[in-house]
C-alpha cells in the first residue's frame, strides 16, 4: 500500500508505453489551461512546440480527456460554407493529415470521406453552393446524385420512394474519423514530453483578476498563480467566465451519440443527414457510432432524452434499412456549448491574460488540431491567429456573425 | 423523457413541449436608446447557470401556453413551474 | 454424447426442436435456450475470441455470459445474440462469432411496436423478491407492472431444485404469478428487460414477443415491442451475477460459472459436462458441486480459496467422494479447446497439482445488478465483505430488494421485496392489506459472502479479464504503467467493459485489479458510470412504427387527390407533398415548367397554394401588434385591403414574409409562407403571451380551414367571373390589393386580388372542405382559355422574372429587408418593430453587403446552377478565391427568351451593369448584374 | 354550379373498420369555432347563448343543449374553447358568439380538423401505441379532453364513453392518423 501523501499509482515504475505523469501543481505558470480536453491539450502541445512556451499547466477537473473529448462521434471534416470557417477547419484537417508523424502516436486517422445527404430541393441548392465555396477556399469537395451515393456508400437506401428521398449529396474525400483517446493520449504525451504539468482531478473555482488583468486560478488543490490563462473548458465555459463577470452568448445542451455491438464492415464512409437528424460512421473495430440533434434545453447533465435517440433510429432505418437487426449498446451524452451563429468564440477577453475557447457547439472534435494551434499563437502573442481572428466575442455586437446553421443544424 | 408539470394540463411528456430559454429577459422598452453592446446583450447573452435555472417553456401540444420553470440544469430536474407574470418563486436546489 | 439427464428441467422432452449450429444439425427441446441445447449436445465451443482468435465457450446461462456470442442466420440474419438468451425453435440456424457479426442484406421483414404504460409500482424483477415486492403491492390496489426478462418468472428459482415451504418452488412461483394475473389493474410482462430508467419514474423495456416461435411467428405481431412505462414507484428486484476469480487461461470452454452449471442442470437438464472441479471463494459453489454430483458428475474436487472450508458442506461433499481443499486457487487450466486439465495450488505459493477434469466451475462472488439503479442515479457503495457496489442510499421512487442489495438470504430477499413493495404502495397513495407470508428455503447453502478475491497471480497474459474483449491482466499493467490513474482511462486503454455484455461480470473484477494495481482502497473510488441500455437493443425495435409511409406524417391539401390523378410530381416543403409540376408525355421538368409559365403568362394558370399559413388576428390592439411583428405599417390598412409585409427576428434578419388581409377594424388575416406557419404562430404567441400579455389580440391558426387557389393570368378575370357571377370584377370595383366575400361556384369564398407573378391574378379561398370542388369548377371554367395548372417550380420562375424573393431560398438567416431590395416595406415612421435596433449595428451598415441583384448570363442560353459561387476575375487566382456571392435562383425563362437568375452579390445594388463571373466546371460563366425584376417593370400586367 | 364537399377522410371511407380491434368512422363537416375568451363573465354569457356551461376545469369538456341543438364545448387552453356542433350552423353560432359583447375572439375552424369516433373493447391498447397520456379510466374518466401527440401527429382527444373516444385531427394530418390507426390495429387481428 501507497501512504496516502503519495498520488495513486506513484509507486510504480516508468512503462514503456509512458504517457504522462501526474504532478502535483505548481504554484505558478506562466500560462494555465483551464480544461484537459482535446482542445486544452493541443494548446499546450502547441504552446510548447511552435512557440516554446513550457512553463503550463492544463488543469482538468476530472480525467484528462473525459468530457466532450471522451463523448463525440469523431467526425472530422472542413466543408464549412463561409470563408472563415473553412479557414479554420480546412486549418485543422490539414494538421489532422500528418498529426500522426507530429505526435509520434496512433490515431487512427482515416480519411474514409463524408457524405452530406440533401433530403429537398433547398437542400440541394444549398449542398451545391457549399460545394462551389468549398472548391473555391480549395478544400476538397464535390456534388455526387443518387447513384454516386450508392457507389460511394452502397448501404445508403437511395429509393425515390421513401418518406424523404436522398436527392444527392456532398461529399468531402479528405474527411474522415479519428479514434478520439488516442489523440488526446498523443497531445497528452507529447505535451507533457515537452514539460507540459497535466493535472488532473483539480477543478477551478475562481479567477483572480488585478488591474483588470488575470493574475491566478483557485482550485479544488489550492491557488495557481498564472500569467496567462486560457479557458478551454467547453461545455462550462460560461461557467468559468462568469468567475471573472463576463457573460458569453452560449447556451450549454445535452448532445447525445450511442454505438451498435462489433459488426462485419458495411460502411465504408461518414454519412451525414441533416434533415432526418442522424450522422453515421463504422470505428475501426466495426461498431456504428451514431449522432442525433441537441436535446433542445439547457443541460449540464450528461444526459439526454430519450425520445431523440427513437427518432434518430427510425431516420437512421430510413436511410440505411440494413441496420434494422443491429442492436444499440450503449448511449451517452456530452455537453456543448451553443453559441448563436453556431460558429465558435475563440480570442481575447476584456481581462488582460485571459484566452476563451468556446462555443464550438457539435464541431470541437474536428476542430481539435487547428484551434490548438491558433489558439496557442493567440495566447503566445496576445493577438488572434488569422484563423480565429473573425471568431470574436465582438461580432455579436457588430453584427458580424458566421452563421453556419446550415452546416452544424445537426452536428458534427 | 421528463415529464414537464404544465401549469394547466398537468405533467406531460418533454415531447410536448417547446423549450425557450432563459426567462424573465425583457424586450427593452426603447430600443433605439441602447447602445449595440446592450443591444446585444439583449439579443444575444444569456445566463447559462450550472445549476438552478430561470426558464420559458410553452407547451406546445397541449393548450399552447408559455409559462416558466426553475430548473436544476445539473439534474435537469424541475425545481417549480409557475405563470407568466408570476415571480419566480423560491426553490431549493 | 448425451449430457441431457433423465429427468428435470423446465424442458417438453417428448417434442424435438432440430437446428443447426456451425454447419452441425442438433436437436433439442422447447424449453432450451441455444445454448443449453448446444450443452446438451456436449458442445461447449461456440466461437472464438475477437483479437485472439482463442476458442471461446459459454460462461454463464443468462444475458450476462460474456462469452457465447452467436450469428443467427435462419429465420433472419441477426447479429450478436447470446445462445444464453436465445430460445430454441425447429429450424434454427445459427453459428458462433468471432467478435463480429453481419447485418442481413435484404430489409428486415418484421413489425416493431412501442406501447405507453403508466402504472403506480413497477417492479423489475420476477425472482423471489420481485414476486413478493408485486403481489404485497397488487394486493394493496395499486395499478402494478411486473417485468421480467426470462420467459417465465422465478429468477434464481429457476436454476435450484430448492422448495419453498416444502413444496417445489416452481409451485409457490406458479401461485404467485397465478394471482398476480389474476388481479385487476396487473399486467405481467415476461421476455421483458427493463434496459433504461430516466427522470420522473420513465423506465424503457423491451419485450421479445415472437423470437422464441421462430420461423411460426405470426407476421402480424410485432416481433419485439418498447414499453414505455411511466410509474410512480419502482422495485428494482434485479438479482445478483456471479463473477468469476481470473487466473491463467480461464478463458478455455468448458469454464462455466458454478451457478450457471446447476441452471444448466434445473432448469434445462443438462450436465455441464462429465467430470468437474469446482473453483470457489464461498459457499454457494458447493451446492452446484453436491447437485452436479446428485446428477451423475464425477467431482473430484473443490479448490477453496478460503484458508478453511464450512464444515458442514465439506461434510456433505464428503460424503459424496468430493475433497475440498481449502486455502487453495486455481492456477491455470490445460486444453487445446475445451479444458482438460486445471493446475491447483495453495493461494500464495507451492506445488500445484494438475487434475483432469472437463468442467470447471468457477465462483468468485456476486456483482448485485445496480444498472439500472445507477442510472436512476443512485449513488453507489462499495460493500467490502461482498466485494461489489451496492446501491448506497434510499431514492424517493426507488427502491431496491432482494439480492441487488447484496442480500443473499432468500427468505430475507423476499422480506426485502415484501417491503419495498409495502413502501411502494404507500407512496403511491395505496393501503397494503396483510402480508404477504415469505417463503422459507431449505437450501443446503447458507448464503454467506466468501473471500473477496479478484485474480489469482499467474501468466498474465493468459489471465482474461474481459474475456470479450480479449483484454488481460498484462493490459491493465500496461494501462496503470503508462502512467493511467483513473479507472475510465484504463478501461479506455484496455477497452475492458465495452463489449457486448458491458462488463456485467468483468467490471467489477476489473475494478478490483486496478485497484490492486494502484494500491488504492475500492471504497474511495467512483464506479464507472452505467449507462442505458442494459442489455442490447435492436435499432428496429427503437424505431418502432415510425418506418415508411408512417415515419414522418405526409401532409396533403384538399385537393391533392385531383394532383395525384393528374400525374403531378411532388415537392417535399417541409411534411407538405406540393405539387411540383405536371409533366406531360414526353416532358421533362424544363419543358413542363415552360409551358406552364408560358400558359400562365399568355392566358390563364392555377395552383394550390393551400399549403400557405394562414393566422387570424383579432383585439382592438391587433394593428398595433402586427407593427411591432412587421417592418412596415400594418395599422394604417384599410378594412377591404391588403398589404404585403416583412418580418424580421430580433437580429434584424428576415425571417418570413406575406400578405396581410384586413378583415374588420379589429381583425386580420395573415398569410406566412408554407414551411414557416406552425413557427410564425408560435412567435407571435410568444411575444404576445411572454412579453405583450395587455396587448388584446388573439390569433388562431386557420390554415387547414381554408384551401386557397391563386388564378393567375391575363384571362384570370374572365375565368373567375364565370364562377363569381355575384362579383364585379372589373379592375374598378376590384382593384389590385383588394379582397371580397363572394361565392365562388357556389360556395362562399374569399377572393383576394394579389399577385406573385406580376400577372393579374386572384387567390380565391374557400374552405377546404369545398377545395377540390372549385379546383375542378375553375378548371372547367378556365378551359375555354386552356386553363394550365402549375406547381412550384413554375410559382418559382413568375415570382423570380418579378424579381420576388423566396424566404429560404433568397434568404439565409444572414439577409436584410435592406439587402432584398427592400427598403420600401421597412417603416420610416414606426418608433420601434422587432429587428429595427439590429439594423443600426456596424455590419449592417457597411456598404459591401451581400444584396440581391439579377444576373444575365451574357450567352442567353446559359443556365447557371443553382448555388453557383460568383467572383469578380475572368480568371481564377489560386485558392482562397474571393467569393462575391452565390446565385440563389435560376431558370431558363419562356417570357424572356433566355436564361436568368436571381443572386445575392458583395455590393449587388452598385454593381448592376458590371460583368460578373461564375465559376462552372471548370470554366468561367461571364453575367451581367441586373436589376432584380426582370418581367414587366412597369406592373403593366397586373391589371390585366 | 354548387361545388359539393369533400372530407378529410373521403378516401378512407370504406376502411375505417379495424376490426375485431375498434371501429372507426368519421364525422365529416362538424361546425367548429374556436373562442378565446377569459373574463369568466363573458364565458358564462357566451355558454347561455348556446345553452351549454363552458368548461372551467383544463383538460374537460362539456356539452349542453340550446338554440342549436346539442354541443360540445371543449377546454384548449385557459383563454381557449372549441365549440363543436352539427354541421352547418357554424354561421348561425358565430353570429350568436358575436352577439356577446366580450373581449376575445371568435373564428370559424370548422375545416381546420376532422372528427373520427373510435369505439370497441382494444380502442385504449390502441391509442397507448402513440399517446403518452394516461387512458385509465381513473385517470382519464368519461368528459376528459386533452390536446397532445398521437404517434407524431398533434391531436384532440375526447374521453365521450367506456371504451369510445373522439380524436378530432388537423385535416392535413388525417390521412396520416387514419393510417398509423390502420396500421396500429394489426396487432389486435385488423386486417389491413
Amino acid at each position: 500500500m501507497t501512504s496516502p501523501a503519495q498520488p495513486p499509482g506513484a509507486h510504480l515504475p516508468e512503462h514503456p508505453d509512458f504517457l504522462w505523469e501526474n504532478p502535483e501543481p505548481k504554484a505558478s505558470y506562466d500560462v494555465v489551461i483551464v480544461g484537459g480536453g482535446g482542445h486544452g491539450l493541443a494548446t499546450a502541445y502547441y504552446l510548447a512546440k511552435v512557440h516554446g512556451i513550457t512553463n503550463v499547466a492544463v488543469l482538468e477537473k476530472g480525467w484528462l480527456a473525459g468530457g466532450n473529448m471522451a463523448r463525440n462521434t469523431t467526425i472530422i471534416r472542413s466543408n464549412y460554407l463561409w470563408d472563415e470557417s473553412s479557414g479554420i477547419y480546412e486549418h485543422s484537417l490539414k494538421l489532422w493529415e500528418g498529426l500522426e508523424d507530429d505526435l509520434g502516436y496512433p490515431i487512427l486517422f482515416d480519411q474514409r470521406g463524408v457524405l452530406n445527404l440533401a433530403h429537398s430541393l433547398q437542400d440541394v441548392r444549398d449542398s451545391i453552393r457549399r460545394v462551389n465555396a468549398n472548391r473555391l477556399n480549395g478544400i476538397d469537395a464535390e456534388w455526387v446524385d443518387p447513384a454516386g451515393v450508392k457507389e460511394i456508400c452502397p448501404i445508403v437506401n437511395v429509393s425515390q420512394d421513401v418518406r424523404y428521398p436522398v436527392l444527392g449529396a456532398t461529399y468531402q474525400p479528405r474527411a474522415g474519423i479519428a479514434k478520439h483517446d488516442y489523440v488526446a493520449w498523443g497531445y497528452a504525451r507529447a505535451a507533457h514530453a515537452m514539460g507540459v504539468d497535466l493535472i488532473q482531478n483539480c477543478e477551478v473555482t475562481g479567477l483572480e483578476t488585478a488591474g483588470g488583468r488575470i493574475t491566478a486560478v483557485e482550485t479544488s488543490r489550492g491557488r495557481i498563480a498564472a500569467g496567462r490563462v486560457a479557458l478551454c473548458a467547453a461545455g462550462h465555459s460560461s461557467v468559468l467566465a462568469a468567475m471573472v463577470g463576463l457573460r458569453l452568448p452560449l447556451a450549454s445542451h445535452p448532445l447525445q451519440a450511442l454505438v451498435s455491438e462489433l459488426l462485419e464492415p458495411v460502411h465504408p464512409t461518414v454519412v451525414m443527414s441533416n434533415a432526418v437528424h442522424v450522422y453515421v460512421s463504422q470505428a475501426h473495430k466495426g461498431e456504428l457510432v451514431m449522432g442525433a440533434g441537441i436535446d433542445s434545453y439547457n443541460g449540464y447533465g450528461q444526459r439526454g432524452s430519450f425520445h431523440i435517440i427513437e427518432q434518430q433510429m427510425s431516420a437512421a432505418l430510413e436511410l440505411f434499412p440494413v441496420f434494422a437487426r443491429a442492436h444499440l449498446l450503449r448511449t451517452w451524452a456530452g455537453i456543448v456549448d451553443v453559441s448563436p451563429d453556431a460558429s465558435p468564440i475563440v480570442g481575447l477577453t476584456p481581462v488582460g491574460g485571459l484566452y476563451l475557447n468556446c462555443g464550438w457547439g457539435t464541431g470541437g472534435f474536428k476542430a481539435t488540431p487547428g484551434v490548438g494551434d491558433c489558439f496557442a499563437h493567440t495566447i503566445a502573442h496576445d493577438k488572434p491567429h488569422q484563423y480565429n481572428e473573425p471568431f470574436t466575442l465582438e461580432r455579436f455586437t457588430t453584427g458580424a456573425l458566421v452563421d453556419e446553421h446550415g452546416a452544424a443544424a445537426v452536428a458534427h | 423523457m421528463q415529464l414537464i408539470p404544465c401549469p394547466w394540463c398537468g405533467p406531460r411528456e418533454e415531447a410536448e413541449f417547446h423549450y425557450g430559454g432563459q426567462a424573465h429577459v425583457a424586450y427593452p422598452d426603447d430600443p433605439s436608446a441602447l447602445s449595440d453592446e446592450e443591444w446585444a446583450q439583449y439579443v444575444f447573452f444569456r445566463d447559462n447557470p450550472s445549476g438552478p435555472f430561470a426558464e420559458r417553456w410553452s407547451h406546445n401540444a397541449g393548450c399552447r401556453r408559455w409559462f416558466n420553470a426553475v430548473r436544476d440544469t445539473r439534474s435537469h430536474d424541475l425545481l417549480a413551474v409557475y405563470r407568466v407574470g408570476e415571480p419566480m418563486p423560491e426553490v431549493t436546489a | 454424447m448425451n449430457y441431457r439427464t433423465p429427468t428435470g428441467g423446465a424442458i417438453d422432452r417428448n417434442t424435438v426442436l432440430r437446428f443447426t449450429f456451425n454447419g452441425q444439425s442438433y436437436t433439442g427441446h422447447p424449453g432450451d435456450t441455444l445454448a443449453s441445447a448446444l450443452l446438451a449436445n456436449g458442445v461447449h465451443e461456440v466461437g472464438s475470441s475477437v483479437k485472439l482468435g482463442r476458442p471461446r465457450g459459454i460462461v454463464a446461462a443468462g444475458s450476462e455470459d460474456p462469452t457465447s456470442l452467436v450469428q443467427i442466420e435462419a429465420p433472419f440474419p441477426e447479429p450478436m445474440l447470446l445462445a444464453t438468451t436465445v430460445e430454441l425453435y425447429d429450424g434454427l440456424v445459427a453459428r458462433g462469432l468471432a467478435g463480429q457479426g453481419r447485418l442481413a442484406n435484404e430489409p428486415d421483414p418484421a413489425r416493431y411496436d412501442a406501447k405507453h404504460e403508466h402504472c403506480d409500482v413497477l417492479v423489475v424483477g420476477a425472482g423471489p423478491a420481485g414476486l413478493v415486492a408485486a403481489l404485497t403491492a397488487a394486493r394493496s390496489g395499486a395499478r402494478v407492472v411486473l417485468v421480467d426478462e426470462q420467459n417465465q418468472a422465478g429468477g434464481a428459482l429457476l436454476g435450484v431444485d430448492e422448495y419453498l415451504d416444502d413444496r417445489p418452488s416452481a409451485e409457490w412461483v406458479a401461485d404467485v404469478v397465478a394471482e398476480l394475473k389474476s388481479t385487476p389493474g396487473v399486467l405481467v410482462l415476461e421476455r421483458t428487460t427493463a434496459f433504461g430508467m430516466y427522470q420522473d419514474g420513465f423506465v424503457l423495456a423491451l419485450q421479445k414477443r415472437t423470437d422464441h416461435l421462430g420461423f411460426a411467428a405470426p407476421a402480424s405481431v410485432a416481433r419485439q415491442r418498447v414499453w414505455r412505462i411511466r410509474t410512480r414507484q419502482t422495485v428494482l428486484a434485479t438479482g445478483a451475477h456471479e463473477r468469476p476469480v481470473v487466473f491463467a487461461d480461464n478463458d478455455r470452454p468448458g469454464i462455466m460459472l458454478a451457478s450457471s452449471a446447476r441452471t444448466f442442470r434445473h432448469r434445462y437438464g443438462v450436465l455441464p459436462g462429465s467430470r468437474a472441479v469446482v473453483f470457489t471463494t464461498n459457499d454457494s459453489a458447493y451446492c452446484a458441486a453436491i447437485d452436479l454430483a446428485e446428477s451423475g458428475v464425477d467431482i473430484p474436487l473443490i479448490v477453496d480459496a478460503r484458508a478453511s472450508a464450512p464444515s458442514r458442506l465439506a461434510t456433505e461433499c464428503a460424503a459424496r467422494g468430493i475433497e475440498v481443499r481449502a486455502g487453495h486457487v486455481v492456477t491455470g487450466t490445460e486444453g487445446s479447446g475445451r479444458v482438460t486439465d486445471v493446475h491447483v495450488a495453495p493461494l500464495g505459493s507451492g506445488h500445484a497439482d494438475t487434475v483432469v477434469c472437463d468442467t470447471l466451475l468457477v465462483s468468485g462472488g456476486w456483482n448485485p445488478v445496480v444498472s439500472l439503479f445507477s442510472q436512476a442515479r443512485g449513488k453507489l457503495r462499495y460493500d467490502s465483505e461482498l466485494g461489489a457496489f451496492v446501491p448506497g442510499e434510499e431514492l424517493e421512487t426507488v427502491r431496491v430488494a432482494g439480492s441487488a442489495t447484496g442480500e443473499l438470504d432468500l427468505t430475507a430477499c423476499a422480506r426485502q421485496g415484501r417491503n419495498a413493495g409495502a413502501a411502494a404502495a404507500i407512496a403511491a397513495g395505496f393501503t397494503p392489506s396483510g402480508q404477504v407470508p415469505l417463503p422459507t428455503s431449505d437450501s443446503r447453502c447458507t448464503a454467506r459472502s466468501g473471500l473477496v478475491l479478484w485474480r489469482v497471480p499467474g501468466a498474465e497474459d493468459s489471465s482474461f479479464v474481459d474475456l470479450q474483449r480479449d483484454a488481460t491482466v498484462s493490459d491493465v499493467l500496461r494501462a496503470t504503467g503508462a502512467g493511467l490513474r483513473s479507472l475510465e482511462h484504463i478501461k479506455r486503454y484496455t477497452t475492458i467493459g465495452t463489449a457486448h455484455d458491458q462488463g456485467k461480470t468483468s467490471g467489477m473484477i476489473a475494478a478490483g485489479i486496478v485497484a490492486e494495481a494502484l494500491g488504492v482502497e475500492l471504497a474511495d473510488q467512483r464506479p464507472t458510470t452505467f449507462r442505458p441500455p442494459y442489455t442490447s437493443v435492436s435499432f428496429a425495435a427503437l424505431a418502432g412504427r415510425d418506418r415508411g409511409e408512417l415515419h414522418d406524417p405526409v401532409r396533403v391539401t384538399a385537393i391533392h387527390p385531383w394532383h395525384v390523378e393528374h400525374g403531378a410530381l411532388f415537392e417535399d416543403v417541409g411534411q407538405w407533398k406540393r405539387p411540383w409540376y405536371y409533366p406531360q408525355p414526353g416532358e421533362d421538368l424544363h419543358a413542363a415548367v415552360l409551358r406552364e409559365c408560358q400558359a400562365t403568362r399568355e392566358s390563364v394558370g392555377m395552383m394550390d397554394g393551400s399549403t400557405l399559413g394562414k393566422i387570424d388576428l383579432q383585439g382592438s390592439d391587433a394593428g398595433k401588434f402586427l407593427d411591432m411583428l412587421y417592418t412596415n405599417m400594418m395599422s394604417t390598412l384599410k378594412v377591404g385591403k391588403i398589404r404585403y409585409g416583412v418580418m424580421c427576428g430580433v437580429d434584424g434578419m428576415v425571417i418570413d414574409d406575406g400578405t396581410v388581409i384586413r378583415v374588420g377594424e379589429e381583425r386580420y388575416l395573415v398569410t406566412t409562407t408554407t414551411g414557416n406557419a406552425a413557427k410564425i404562430l408560435d412567435w407571435m404567441e410568444e411575444w404576445l403571451q411572454t412579453e405583450w400579455p395587455h396587448l388584446d389580440v388573439h390569433c388562431t391558426s386557420v390554415t387547414e380551414h381554408w384551401a386557397t387557389i391563386p388564378l393567375v393570368g391575363p384571362r384570370s378575370r374572365d375565368v373567375l367571373a364565370a364562377v363569381a357571377p355575384s362579383l364585379d370584377v372589373s379592375n374598378e370595383a376590384f382593384e389590385f390589393m383588394t379582397w371580397h366575400d363572394t361565392e365562388v361556384a357556389g360556395v362562399p369564398a374569399r377572393v383576394c386580388r394579389i399577385s406573385f407573378s406580376g400577372e393579374l391574378a386572384y387567390e380565391i379561398n374557400v374552405t377546404a372542405w369545398h377545395g377540390l370542388a372549385v379546383w375542378e369548377a375553375l378548371m372547367a371554367a378556365g378551359a375555354v382559355y386552356g386553363i394550365t395548372p402549375y406547381g412550384t417550380e413554375t410559382m418559382h420562375v413568375l415570382r423570380a422574372e418579378k424579381g420576388y424573393p423566396i424566404i429560404g431560398q433568397e434568404t439565409d438567416a444572414t439577409v436584410t429587408p435592406q439587402d432584398l431590395g427592400m427598403s420600401w416595406a421597412v417603416s420610416k415612421k414606426k418608433p420601434d418593430f422587432i429587428g429595427k435596433r439590429s439594423f443600426a449595428r456596424a455590419e449592417n451598415n457597411r456598404t459591401d453587403r451581400k444584396q440581391l441583384v439579377g444576373l444575365l448570363p451574357v450567352d442567353p442560353s446559359v443556365l447557371l446552377p443553382e448555388g453557383s459561387q460568383i467572383v469578380e476575375t475572368d480568371r481564377l487566382p489560386e485558392p482562397p478565391v474571393r467569393m462575391l456571392g452565390h446565385v440563389t435562383s435560376s431558370y431558363p425563362s419562356a417570357a424572356l427568351g433566355r436564361t436568368f437568375a436571381l443572386a445575392l452579390v458583395r455590393s449587388g445594388h452598385e454593381r448592376i451593369g458590371e460583368t460578373l463571373y461564375v465559376p462552372v466546371d471548370d470554366s468561367l460563366v461571364p453575367v451581367t448584374v441586373t436589376d432584380s425584376v426582370l418581367y414587366d417593370k412597369e406592373g403593366a400586367r397586373r391589371d390585366g | 354550379m354548387t361545388a359539393d364537399p369533400t372530407s378529410p377522410l373521403a378516401a378512407w371511407t370504406d376502411r375505417l373498420t379495424f376490426a375485431p380491434a375498434l371501429i372507426a368512422s368519421e364525422r365529416p363537416f362538424l361546425s367548429q369555432l374556436t373562442v378565446r375568451v377569459s373574463d369568466p363573465d363573458a364565458v358564462a354569457a357566451l355558454g347561455s347563448a348556446l345553452g351549454v356551461v363552458f368548461p372551467s376545469v383544463p383538460c374537460t369538456f362539456t356539452t349542453g343543449s340550446g338554440p342549436f341543438g346539442a354541443v360540445e364545448v371543449l377546454w384548449l387552453g385557459p383563454d381557449e374553447f372549441l365549440v363543436v356542433a352539427a354541421p352547418d350552423l357554424q354561421l348561425p353560432i358565430e353570429d350568436a358568439l358575436r352577439a356577446v359583447p366580450f373581449k376575445g375572439s371568435v373564428v370559424d375552424t370548422s375545416a381546420q380538423r376532422t372528427t373520427l369516433v373510435l369505439e370497441g373493447s382494444h380502442v385504449r391498447d390502441v391509442l397507448a401505441h402513440g399517446c403518452s397520456v394516461d387512458l385509465h379510466p381513473s385517470s382519464a374518466p368519461v368528459g376528459t379532453c386533452v390536446q397532445t401527440l398521437l404517434a407524431r401527429t398533434g391531436i384532440i382527444l375526447q374521453v365521450t364513453g367506456p371504451d369510445r373516444f373522439t380524436i378530432l385531427v388537423r385535416s392535413s394530418f388525417a390521412q396520416y392518423l387514419a393510417a398509423w390507426l390502420s396500421d396500429a390495429c394489426v396487432e389486435y387481428g385488423a386486417v389491413p
